[in-house]
């Protein structure tokens, strides 16, 4: 396979070359999240140094921080599948924006949660409204609405033009989160790793963050294909190449037996 | 000149018709037939731009509607399933609002007397709500007796009329294709315009076992 | 050509004539629930001065969402919506009209009552200039977001709870910098930092909801 | 048997009718004419106890139907102009809860040959919000396959149905006028129903100037 | 004839679940409104403590408000509501059913989140306790009062505040002794007074409300 090419994005753009293509990735996603999680945490709760203020309850940040980075990509990501499958009519596009609102939602949950036992121990409070912790709760939100707008719409068509919108409406929030501490002086921390300027923190610490990022990141897409498979599948029930591989699996299974 | 370039639909997971290929000329009417649940309707609202067709395109003298928009829409009179008429308002001015979102503001007059036309004659001043059926329909098909425009998409126009109305609809219709205007309606009701050759489209042949 | 928006607004008015009740709904659910408040909660004049921004605020925040539930209902319901999306106009600017007149009878309404039921929970005068601009650029932006909530949950399923669902997480600004204003004028301190970010608010709203909720609606017909 | 004396409706302050007698035997149709707003609905909304008359009385075998109540809703099917369906349920599932509380509980095989046999095979397990005009119509006048109710009352049952449609429930009604059943519609459609002659009841002749 | 009773059941079940948001609506109505007052109000646990039950029971008893407003409003839209006006069943009793159906899905769920919602409001367990009580005794009654409103109101211009205006003020007593009791408890003071009249409103309603409705029902639809 060349990935290089024009012509592979185009046929891979097309539900039935997706599906078994998918198939096959699943696995490898599911080796990279597993190895990745044991590196990660590895190096976040054993390498690294104790903090001289903290102690050990930052170790929470090896979670936390990936899953708020995550939390906001997604969205992003999601975003532009959505507008893409609505500007091209791409049916995988929009699969693809449908498959990864639970995840976003998920890590955007997660993002809270760690923040929230974090903040116990740090700010004495499980919860303050500070700008970036209420824009972050906006985008669990937002997550949630996308998918409950979805869930209400029969016509799949319809559906994917209508959450396009909503998710283009809500993208203004991520700019939101991620400069919320810049632009009002919040309790939150800013950011200490950027592009522009060195990273402020100690070198096994910035690893562990990036190796659990980059997990994350691989557990999205493991169980963002392995719904879109399923939607394939629900979605083209009608049409002969699914009917044929999914007899051609029965009489597999049928053989095997 | 409207013409439809492999017009395809689908609803659910339902095909309803594809590769539909027609035009239609100044001073023709087009006759959509076709059973309960063809498309009629559905064919309908994807030429007068309210719904999106699965594949192919419709063209207003040779430019794609979704392009022309408000061009298109001016030259549309578009009559639905629902009545499009608020029960709060009187008939009158229904008739007058109506057309007048159309692009097309109407003096009281004028539209006093489309009513009298039509046979509301004694209900210009009531709401709506209290007419009945027949009428609340002839308040909606009342904006084809002061309409400018030159398409007209009407869905099952002679619904909840009596015999009368529909006479004089049928007039109307006549008049409008006489000055050159082009019609596309459905309707299940056997109907008939004087001195006018009605070009009929079937929808949905191949389903004809319900 | 202006006519049609013309007709529009004179339609819009005309129906919210005949059903003064309805439009007075927004005004007589922001007058109950901020009275129902000292009923249930006891009459401390002190422990109400210190809940009123928020209680004014949320109130207000409920009634614009609630009756912008109705802002295209009915016109989807009888068919009048179908004809407004194939008009001659650009369906924004007529949005834009709907969602004005809308603001005229149910927002502004809530803003002029304002002063006598923050009065009634004990607030004092200044405190209650800064609650009604507050309110004046505030509810406005609640219009226009509710507008994109209430095109894209025309017609579907649950759409009530679906439109709280989608617009209250954009509601949530809006309300922490209203009450807030009206809470620093309490506390003796600036409200210009929240004022320009309620403007900014306003301004965004102005030029994008229209367009979206335009879109939304040629959506929820198809 | 159904008996009108001296029926009057007011409409607002509009009389619609008045000094209106006539009764309808087991094995009679009754066919009620009037142009639109003429007072059908009206009429046929008092005969089934949905609405108050102005004057006079309806009685189902000698008793006054505001007395029996119960006993006369128990023989009558009503179906309306509204179509009386819930769009969130199957077509299936509207057949089976609109029959069963009319009082006639049918089991699931029942109710789906009925539809099969109005023309809805393969739509039987649709939410009706999806189905065409004529099919949701359908729907609704499934009932009138499975009723086991002596008295039908009928509001423009045609409407919307294609003419296949239109035949079978031709049919339908024949069927139960032979059984002894009685039926008071109206339409403005032509409608003949085999070996049966039809009774005419006409309202508002007077106001046949429009 | 049971059978009837039990379709309509089966009906009102049925379609509650399709529209599995709408019945949400009440409960999300209830879990935003009594979440937004922390938002506009501040979080200082104590002024919200001394609110909770007040802000608990008015956010109940809008949410009650708002759900019943649709209660027959379908029904009498597509028609089937004249249905069940002339089926052989008296109306009184097939009204009776829907009632307890709404109530079900939309009331129980309230008394059941309401301890969660308590607890964010920092109220004890002993106050939170007597709080669910209240809501479970107190929101049948809401229900029983606001169906008669639902049929009067049926169709009729601005039928939405109109309904407010006339249910309102007999929904008040019941907000009272029901935030009252609570109020009680958390100053350690008895509520069985409390208990016994809201028990009274409950029986009183029971007996009147159906058949009310049903003759609501009857004139709403001539
Ligand atoms: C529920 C509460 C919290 C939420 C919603 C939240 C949200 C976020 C978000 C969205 C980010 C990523 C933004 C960025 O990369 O700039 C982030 C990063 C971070 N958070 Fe939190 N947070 C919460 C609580 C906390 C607490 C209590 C602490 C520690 C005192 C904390 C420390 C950090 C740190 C150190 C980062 C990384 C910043 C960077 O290096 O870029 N957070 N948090
Ligand atoms: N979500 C869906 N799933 C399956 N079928 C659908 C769906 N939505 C619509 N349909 C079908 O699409 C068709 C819509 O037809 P349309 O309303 O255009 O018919 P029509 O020709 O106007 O009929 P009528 O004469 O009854 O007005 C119906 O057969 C309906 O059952
Ligand atoms: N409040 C009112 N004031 C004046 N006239 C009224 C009022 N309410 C109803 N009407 C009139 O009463 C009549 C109602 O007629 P009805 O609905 O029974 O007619 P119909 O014979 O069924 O007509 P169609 O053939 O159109 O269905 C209409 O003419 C209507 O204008
Ligand atoms: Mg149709
Ligand atoms: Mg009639």
């Amino acid at each position: 396979m060349n990935f290089f090419t024009k012509a592979f994005w185009l046929k891979l753009s097309s539900p039935k070359t997706f599906y078994p293509f998918a198939g096959k990735m699943i696995p490898v996603f599911m080796a990279i999240t597993v190895v990745l999680t044991l590196v990660g945490l590895y190096y976040g709760f054993v390498l690294a140094p104790p903090d001289y203020q903290q102690g050990d309850s930052y170790r929470i940040m090896f979670i936390h921080v990936p899953a708020a980075w995550m939390s906001m990509w997604i969205y992003i990501v999601m975003c532009l599948f959505a507008i893409i499958g609505m500007v091209w009519r791409t049916r995988l596009s929009d699969m693809m924006a449908g498959a990864l609102a639970p995840t976003g939602a998920m890590f955007a949950f997660l993002a809270l949660w760690t923040g929230a036992l974090w903040g116990k121990p740090t700010w004495g409070a499980y919860w303050v409204w500070d700008a970036r912790l209420t824009s972050e709760l906006i985008l669990l939100f937002l997550f949630f609405g996308f998918i409950a707008l979805r869930a209400a719409i029969d016509d799949p068509q319809r559906a994917a033009r209508a959450s396009a919108l909503l998710a283009s409406v809500g993208v203004i929030n991520v700019p939101i989160i991620y400069f919320s501490v810049k632009w009002w002086n919040t309790l939150h921390q800013g950011s200490s790793v950027g592009l522009t300027q060195k990273a402020t923190m100690e070198d096994s610490m910035l690893t562990a963050m990036m190796v659990m990022t980059f997990a994350f990141w691989a557990y999205t897409f493991m169980v963002a294909f392995m719904r879109v498979r399923n939607e394939i599948l629900e979605r083209e029930k009608n049409s002969a190449w699914v009917t044929e591989s999914v007899t051609q699996r029965v009489s597999e299974k049928v053989e095997g037996k | 000149m409207l013409n439809c370039v492999d017009l395809a639909c689908v609803r659910g997971d339902r095909p309803l018709f594809s590769e539909l290929n027609f035009n239609i000329q100044p001073g023709e009417l087009l006759h959509v037939k076709g059973h309960n649940g063809s498309g009629k309707t559905s064919l309908l609202r994807i030429l007068s731009g309210l719904m999106l067709q699965a594949d192919g395109e419709v063209h207003w003298n040779g430019e794609n509607i979704r392009k022309l928009r408000d061009e298109f829409q001016r030259e549309l009179l578009y009559i639905g399933h629902l009545p499009g008429i608020k029960g709060d308002l009187t008939a009158l001015e229904n008739l007058r609002v109506n057309s007048g979102l159309g692009g097309n503001t109407i003096t009281e007059n004028v539209a006093w007397e489309a009513l009298g036309k039509i046979g509301l004659k004694g209900r210009e001043d009531l709401p709506a709500r209290v007419l009945s059926q027949g009428q609340q329909r002839r308040v909606a098909l009342s904006r084809m007796l002061v309409a400018k425009a030159k398409l007209w998409i009407l869905d099952e126009p002679f619904t909840a009329l009596d015999v009368k109305a529909v006479a004089m609809l049928q007039s109307v219709l006549e008049d409008h294709v006489k000055n050159g205007g082009m019609i596309i309606l459905t309707t299940h009701q056997d109907f008939s315009v004087a001195n006018i050759e009605v070009r009929v489209l079937h929808l949905g042949i191949s389903e004809s076992s319900i | 050509m202006i006519e049609v928006f013309r007709w529009l607004i004179w339609r819009e008015l005309a129906l919210a004539l005949r059903r003064k009740a309805e439009v007075l709904t927004a005004l007589l659910f922001f007058v109950i629930v901020v009275s129902l408040f000292p009923l249930g909660i006891g009459p401390e004049i002190d422990t109400l001065r210190e809940i009123a921004p928020g209680v004014l605020w949320v109130a207000a925040l409920l009634a614009s969402m609630l009756s912008l539930n109705r802002l295209f209902a009915d016109d989807y319901v009888d068919g009048t919506l179908e004809q407004l999306v194939i008009s001659s106009q650009p369906l924004a600017l007529l949005v834009f009209g709907k969602i004005l007149i809308h603001w005229v009878l149910t927002g502004l309404p809530l803003v002029l009552i304002s002063p006598i039921l923050g009065m009634q929970l004990g607030m004092d005068m200044d405190s209650i200039i800064i609650l009604m601009l507050t309110l004046l650029v505030g509810t406005p932006v609640l219009s226009l977001i509710g507008a994109v909530g209430a095109g894209l949950t025309l017609g579907v399923r649950g759409g009530g709870v679906l439109l709280s669902l989608l617009i209250l997480p954009l509601y949530i600004p809006v309300l922490i910098f209203g009450a807030g204003a009206v809470e620093s004028a309490q506390a003796g301190l600036g409200v210009e930092a929240h004022f320009s970010l309620l403007g900014a608010f306003l301004i965004g709203s102005l030029i994008l909801a229209p367009v979206g909720a335009a879109a939304a609606l040629r959506i929820s017909l198809d």
